[in-house]
């Protein structure tokens, strides 16, 4: 089987429910798939879906690894805010952007190390260990915005939200480059493996010499980098800083969005493109949902219903059952946490 | 007389102006010298119940509330009444006897949405108009009030028609995201001619979704919006907002007049203390109101 | 000598007793009965749910519905006696039923289509939510003479502290939880599919029953938290208890259970529920603190604490170890 | 039940897993009060012949038969309530709940619904009591040693098997003496009439014990045989399909003095840690086994977690080519040059969800760094060349390593190390669960290792394994090295006085 076959059965789950999905709705909501350009500017829902999601996949991509190493990462929701804080407080102190970003990106990989710390030295387990920077980090955030929103007027740092070059907006650049650069990180080193073979079994992968911490360390913090540039999107966006509402809930999302990739709960294999088409599903949900009509009221129970639809679908068993037919339940079973949706 | 103790539960800090509000609250007991004792619920009335219960366990004279809702408060006030300590609410009403609480200060979100409602209704004329509607988070009283009194404002006007609702979560962020959808789903957003947003910061986020789109908010497509935070005078001296319905963050203020007198001597104030619902359009000098306005910590 | 296995208990319960006296110190008040009083009966509903979340949790998985159900609950039972005058009884055995089957779908998608509960619970979590808007997205006060008698029911401590009925259900479910997981055959199997559900299953354990038995448990504990939660404010409001599961589980951890399953303690999750009700009444008696530094005051109390059983534990662990290595 | 039915007989078993065969076609029939010996080489079937019988796997094809009657058992707690009682390769316990949990899971002792934990514990200590061990059964089962966990899980299967009793390599980390234990209570079953099925490695064992024996190769059927009629060669030849050739050193035409070997290039002074092992001095030299004998218990493994840096030595030091070196982690050990294979395979072996080719280059791409890779095409010529070089079965490098059986998953991770060429490569019960053919080939090369000058440290229960390859024995007692025999001294009852403390014990 080459490369190119395999990645395609990989992706294939996930692919086919983004279509399905994007189908749907543009029979509810006709125009929803036509992309025209205005004023210079590539426009329609899609784009929408395509920028709207920078955030989330963003997060996405930390998250895959972060899940990879088996762990979860509840703060990035509040490390968003804090960024967002850190760069409008910056900007409208009238820094220059590069210092802006730098800085900002600092802030975020410190998050993702503390996090580490926690993790990796204290022994603390991931979902209560993040989940102590999910609470107080937007208060930090507010502590530095003073709990107001705080807004700027610098449209060379807005255009990390709103701005487009060659037609295509910011965002898109940002999450698709971040997403390739780590991706590449990943498989073009061998970080991506050791990840995995520490995600599935630490002890053993130390007592192959494998340096579990080191590898815990920089998946957390590429998570808190990668919640950072959300956050600078997310303020650029909207050209200030809502430490309150930044990011609110996003972390779940993310999470999602790397299960709907088909990466297990458990660690091990993961893909970020998987973790990635994962978000679009998600974000072409809420997108659909608003261009659809429906009365807010019904947002929660739409987007639960399609999200079980699709778990279940390319839930181990159902696949076990297209994929394999000989292959026995039980063994299955057993083998809990394997994951033939990811092989 | 030595100085009182007052506790205050306050929702959270979710919006600007409930920021507002708790900086002006907290300006007003320094300058009564009031101690006050201010507990966050972080939006959660389980904690705001905490709190006041936790206020009467420590003694205080009297407790001010903010409640994030308009039910499930009758237990605990009884037990301040047994105390007898005497409750305000702030800028909410609440479903209980009357005798559980001194006094509300509030303004009247219904009377909020009306004046909306009637302001575009005179302001459009007899010309259709399609208007797109940016609700708070689904269920709050806000959202729910302001809808209520916009679509009484509008009811005479059958020319005005809400085409799309959907919630904006009180944010700017969603505001955004959501009046994005709108203008695609109406065509480019050519044929909306008003936007009416339940707060200012939503309504903010709707002005750029419209500048993003080719279109000029103000002129193209008219922005209406309660609270009246600093931010929306800004648009409205650029011409990008056309009214906004002011909530004022100083129901404090009220509240500890009616108190004092109160505890002076035993002067029953009225159950509703009406704030008043001023509409400021691009007519009231927008810079003046801003400067006025952003000391006030929204 | 203390058992190795109920070791974070202890700890969690000495943390807990200092961290008392500490506020006692600073605020005599907080010694009062009613401070004690009102710990249980405000953290009532969040108990109930957090003995749910310790099952689940013991069993390896994680119940992320739970705040949501409780909102469903709260908002289905108020439209129930509010809206269509049926008796609370009536309203609350539905509700149960209702929630208790959710709980079995969530655990049969876990066991039988193998994802993860991580997210099936997500799922569900959005499911619950949403639901309870469709039944009402207004907040449904609730009046009714049985209600009432129920709420006026208590017991008065000396100092105007008061045991209320909430308050009792709470301590029933704790007591008859600790008995479950403690005393009987769904307990131990609830422990060894959290040690490790492979060799569970190669000794026999019924593992798809129990599973699905564990959520269901979760679920009928939220639904009776729900129920709790509609008493405690006497109405339903589809809003509420957002993010109530996070604090759940913060109470399980705390109280010294591994996310990682098998391991832990019911009565640990009591001090956890009673640790985080202390935080918070510390943080209104002191009354001066903005809202963000409310956040971050709770953020590092968490901090403190964990890192405080951390360290006790793994070094008395170390002390174990040395001691048994000497005994061979 | 009419006795002119087998207690147990299967017919036409078939299983695949994602469509590769493992069992075709097998028949097996097991009759009241008979030891039975299920063999064959790794990977021959055995384990899942067993899962099926006793309702782990669901089979493809074939009938099962209990005392003629036809059953199918679709999960274990189904099997045991036929009176099937199992103890499957992985020693299956719980470690977070306690021995007598562990004993009585799912049939506790119960009084008012409630469970009765005094019952429990009495029953538990008189239940293990059988097997001459006395411990605290209210203390986890995690604070016990494997030997110790190994004879729990089948008191445990003994108690619950009223009529099979099936036991899938008991005896891999047994010693002498534990062992004669259990054959006492199965020859005290077999009497009772209980049918006996057992997987085992040992053939002097199933010489010993077994009345027939049943051989699988490749998942078919060889044959089935009384083992009274069976030569020990025949049954070789049956299981392996081919001759073995056996390797032992013959010590006597050793040098008596070990002092003209050569320089020592691995030096440990007075190395140790409390609470683990006594300080010792070991000094190892190129091209030397030195083996490492005692106890289940005695600190073999935590010997050998020092010399690997897994457990901080806090006394002593370390030289190498007589330059002091820190070995205070893996990485530390592997930096020299050391390799380890563990004796707890399933935790601290194998990354179950790899291929068994990334299992392969695990450690050599740890030591290389993440920063330098190793390309897709090395990586499959070194998993190619050692599966074939190590006959790992089956031969595909992509199949994630768990659903290897275990003696494969063996050979696995000791072609991890040999990928690394370490100059000191530790084996800790490097044999265990690995068929006799297998055996041999380890053997020998782990003579031609130490031909290419490759120094190892072998620890093994099997003294014969020791006196085999090894040049040099230490033995270990309570934690500390007692003796070390080499030349002339270096025979099995020559290290079991040592370990007796009896006959001349002189300090190395
Ligand atoms: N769960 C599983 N999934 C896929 N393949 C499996 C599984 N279990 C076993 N196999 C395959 O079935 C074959 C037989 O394995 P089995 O464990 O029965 O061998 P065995 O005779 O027990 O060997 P050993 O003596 O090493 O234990 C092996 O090739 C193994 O790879
Ligand atoms: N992998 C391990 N990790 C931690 N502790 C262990 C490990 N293996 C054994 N022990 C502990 O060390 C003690 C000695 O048992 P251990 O197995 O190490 O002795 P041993 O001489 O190595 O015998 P064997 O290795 O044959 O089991 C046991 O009580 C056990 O608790
Ligand atoms: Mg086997
Ligand atoms: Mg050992």
């Amino acid at each position: 089987m080459t490369w190119f076959t395999r990645r395609l059965r990989r992706l294939a789950p996930q692919l086919v429910a983004l279509a399905i999905i994007l189908g749907i709705i543009s029979l509810i909501a006709p125009g929803f798939l036509t992309v025209s350009v205005q004023n210079g500017r590539l426009y329609g829902s899609l784009i929408d879906i395509l920028v709207r999601a920078a955030p989330v996949a963003l997060l996405t991509v930390g998250m895959t690894l972060v899940i990879a190493t088996r762990g979860i990462d509840l703060s990035i929701g509040a490390v968003i805010a804090i960024c967002g804080a850190v760069a409008a407080t910056l900007i409208s102190d009238g820094y220059s952007l590069p210092v802006v970003i730098a800085v900002s990106l600092g802030v975020g990989i410190a998050c993702g190390l503390w996090n580490g710390v926690l993790v990796a030295v204290l022994d603390i387990q991931p979902i209560i260990a993040t989940l102590i920077l999910m609470v107080a980090g937007r208060g930090i955030a507010q502590l530095i915005t003073e709990g107001v929103i705080l807004t700027f007027n610098d449209d060379t740092f807005a255009a990390l939200g709103s701005g487009s070059l060659a037609g295509i907006p910011i965002p898109i650049y940002l999450w698709v480059g971040t997403a390739l650069v780590i991706g590449l990180l990943m498989r073009r080193t061998a970080l991506g493996f050791l990840i995995e073979a520490t995600g599935i079994n630490r002890r053993a992968a130390s007592l192959a010499g494998v340096r579990a911490r080191f590898l815990l360390f920089s998946a957390y913090a590429i998570s808190g980098l990668c919640a950072a540039i959300a956050g600078m999107i997310v303020t650029a966006d909207i050209r200030g800083a809502d430490a309150n509402n930044a990011g609110l809930w996003l972390e779940l999302d993310a999470i999602l969005a790397v299960v709907v990739g088909g990466t297990s709960l458990n660690g091990g294999r993961f893909s970020i493109t998987a973790s990635l088409i994962g978000a679009l599903i998600i974000q072409s949900i809420n997108t659909g949902i608003l261009v659809s009509g429906f009365p807010p009221e019904f947002n929660l129970i739409i987007k639960a219903g399609i999200i079980i639809v699709v778990l279940t679908l390319q839930s181990p068993a159902i696949m076990t059952l297209f994929g394999f037919i000989k292959a026995s339940r039980r063994s299955e079973k057993l083998n809990h946490g394997t994951k033939e949706a990811t092989r | 007389a030595q100085s009182l103790t007052v506790g205050f539960s306050q929702i959270g800090s979710e919006s600007g102006w409930r920021a507002a509000e708790t900086t002006v609250t907290k300006q007003e007991a320094e300058k009564r010298g009031v101690t006050l004792k201010f507990a966050d619920a972080q939006q959660k009335q389980e904690n705001q119940i905490k709190a006041i219960r936790g206020f009467i366990a420590q003694g205080v004279d009297a407790i001010l509330i903010a409640p994030v809702v308009a039910t499930g408060w009758d237990a605990v006030l009884k037990e301040a009444k047994e105390e007898n300590i005497p409750v305000i609410l702030l800028d909410r009403e609440i479903e209980s006897p009357k005798d559980l609480y001194l006094t509300a200060v509030t303004s009247d979100q219904v009377f909020e949405g009306k004046v909306a409602g009637e302001w575009l209704a005179k302001d459009v004329g007899s010309k259709d108009c399609k208007v797109v509607e940016l609700q708070g988070t689904t269920g709050s009283s806000p959202a729910i009030n302001r809808k209520k009194g916009f679509e009484e404002g509008i009811k005479a006007a059958s020319n005005i028609k809400i085409v799309r609702s959907q919630t904006g979560d009180f944010t700017r962020t969603k505001g955004k995201e959501v009046m994005e959808s709108f203008i695609k789903a109406e065509g480019g957003g050519k044929d909306i001619c008003a936007v009416y947003a339940h707060n200012d910061d939503m309504a903010v986020g709707a002005i750029q979704a419209i500048k993003e789109a080719g279109l000029k908010p103000g002129t193209d497509i008219k922005i209406v919006s309660i609270d009246a935070v600093p931010d929306i005078f800004q648009a409205m001296a650029k011409g990008e907002a056309n009214a906004t319905v002011e909530l004022t963050p100083n129901m404090a203020g009220p509240a500890f007049d009616a108190l004092e007198a109160y505890l002076k001597d035993k002067k029953e104030p009225p159950k509703w203390i009406q704030t008043e619902s001023k509409l400021y359009t691009a007519a009231d000098d927008p810079m003046k109101v801003y400067e006025a306005k952003k000391g006030l910590g929204y | 000598m203390i058992h190795a296995r109920n070791l974070p208990f202890v700890t969690t319960l000495a943390i807990f007793v200092i961290a008392y006296g500490l506020c006692v110190l600073q605020f005599p008040n907080m010694l009062s009965t009613r401070v004690i009083g009102n710990l249980l009966t405000d953290n009532a509903f969040l108990g109930i749910a957090a003995v749910g979340m310790t099952f689940v949790i013991l069993s390896g998985g994680i119940d992320l519905s739970v705040g949501s159900v409780i909102a469903f609950t709260s908002v289905f039972v108020a439209v129930m006696v509010g809206s269509f005058g049926v008796h609370p009884l009536t309203a609350f055995l539905a509700a149960l039923v209702i929630s208790t089957l959710f709980g079995c779908l969530m655990g049969a998608m876990i066991r039988y289509l193998m994802i993860p509960p991580f997210v099936v619970t997500l799922a569900g979590m959005f499911l619950a939510r949403g639901a309870a808007y469709l039944v009402s997205t207004q907040s449904v006060p609730i009046t009714h003479e049985f209600i009432d008698t129920m709420l006026g029911f208590y017991i008065r401590f000396p100092g105007g502290g008061r045991l209320t009925l909430l308050a009792m259900v709470m301590l029933i479910v704790f007591v008859v939880g600790i008995i479950v997981a403690s005393r009987t055959r769904f307990g131990a199997n609830v422990y060894a599919i959290g040690g490790n559900i492979q060799s569970a299953e190669l000794m026999g354990v019924p593992v798809g029953a129990t599973t699905i038995r564990i959520y269901a448990l979760s679920g009928f504990l939220s639904g009776l938290a729900g129920i709790v939660y509609t008493l405690y404010t006497s109405s339903g409001y589809s809003l509420a208890t957002v993010g109530v599961e996070l604090d759940a589980i913060a109470a399980v951890v705390i109280g010294g259970t591994l996310l990682t399953g098998g391991v832990g303690l019911v009565a640990g999750t009591f001090i956890g529920i009673l640790l985080q009700g202390l935080i918070q009444t510390y943080i209104v008696f002191d009354g001066t603190l903005s809202s963000w530094w409310t956040k971050i005051v709770i953020g590092i109390l968490l901090f403190v604490f964990i890192v405080l059983q951390r360290t006790i534990i793994w070094y008395s662990d170390r002390r174990l170890a040395v001691r048994q290595l000497k005994e061979v | 039940m009419s006795a002119s039915h087998a207690l147990l007989e299967a017919r036409g078993i078939g299983k695949s897993f994602f469509g590769i065969s493992a069992l075709e076609d097998v028949d097996f029939t097991l009759e009241r009060g008979e030891i039975h010996a299920l063999l064959g080489e790794n990977g021959a079937g055995k384990s899942t012949l067993i899962k099926i019988l006793t309702g782990v796997y669901r089979r493809d094809r074939g009938t099962i038969y209990l005392e003629g009657s036809e059953v199918s058992p679709d999960d274990v707690a189904a099997a045991q309530a036929l009176g099937i009682g199992t103890v499957y390769q992985e020693v299956n316990l719980l470690e977070n709940l306690t021995v007598a949990e562990n004993l009585f899971l799912g049939r506790q002792p119960r009084r008012f619904g409630m469970i009765d934990r005094r019952s429990m514990r009495d029953r538990s200590k008189a239940l293990l009591a059988r097997y001459g061990l006395d411990i605290d059964v209210d203390a986890l089962l995690s604070s016990y040693s494997v030997a110790i966990r190994q004879i729990i899980a089948i008191a445990r299967a003994v108690d619950l098997s009223g009529k099979v009793l099936v036991l899938d390599e008991p005896t891999a980390s047994l010693d002498a003496n534990e062992v004669k234990g259990l054959f006492t209570v199965l020859r005290q079953l077999r009497e009772d009439g209980v049918g006996i099925v057992i997987i085992t490695h040992f053939l002097d064992q199933v010489y010993e014990i077994a009345d027939r024996v049943t051989v699988l190769r490749n998942g078919r059927l060889v044959g089935s045989r009384a083992i009274s009629e069976l030569p020990r060669l025949d049954l070789i030849s049956m299981m392996l399909g081919r001759e073995l050739q056996h390797i032992t050193r013959d010590h006597q035409a050793e040098p008596e003095t070990i002092d003209d070997r050569g320089a020592p290039s691995i030096q440990f002074q007075n190395y140790g840690k409390k609470g683990s092992v006594a300080p010792f001095d070991l000094d190892i030299r190129p091209g030397e086994v030195v083996g490492i004998a005692g106890l289940l218990g005695s600190g073999r493994s935590e010997t050998a977690f020092l010399l690997f840096g897994i457990d901080r030595a806090d006394s002593g030091t370390a030289t190498i080519d007589g330059k002091d070196v820190s070995i205070a982690s893996p990485e530390a050990a592997i930096a020299n040059r050391f390799g380890f294979c563990p004796e707890e395979r399933k935790t601290d072996g194998i990354v179950g969800d790899l291929s068994v080719a990334d299992n392969i280059v695990l450690a050599l791409q740890a030591r290389r760094g993440w920063m330098r890779p190793i390309s897709s095409a090395q990586k499959r010529e070194l998993a190619d060349s050692f599966i074939k070089s190590l006959d790992i079965r089956p031969a595909d490098r992509e199949r994630p390593i768990k659903f290897l059986s275990g003696g494969n998953q063996q050979k696995a991770i000791l072609a991890r190390w040999l990928v690394t060429e370490p100059r000191l490569l530790i084996l800790d019960e490097p044999t265990r669960g690995i068929d006799i053919g297998a055996h041999a080939e380890i053997l020998k090369m782990i003579e031609r290792l130490c031909s290419e000058g490759m120094s190892l440290v072998v620890i093994s229960s099997e003294l014969e394994e020791l006196t085999a390859v090894a040049h040099r024995v230490i033995v270990l007692s309570d934690r500390r090295h007692v003796a070390e025999l080499s030349g002339r001294q270096l025979t099995t009852d020559g290290i079991i006085r040592a370990i007796a403390g009896t006959g001349e014990t002189e300090a190395a």
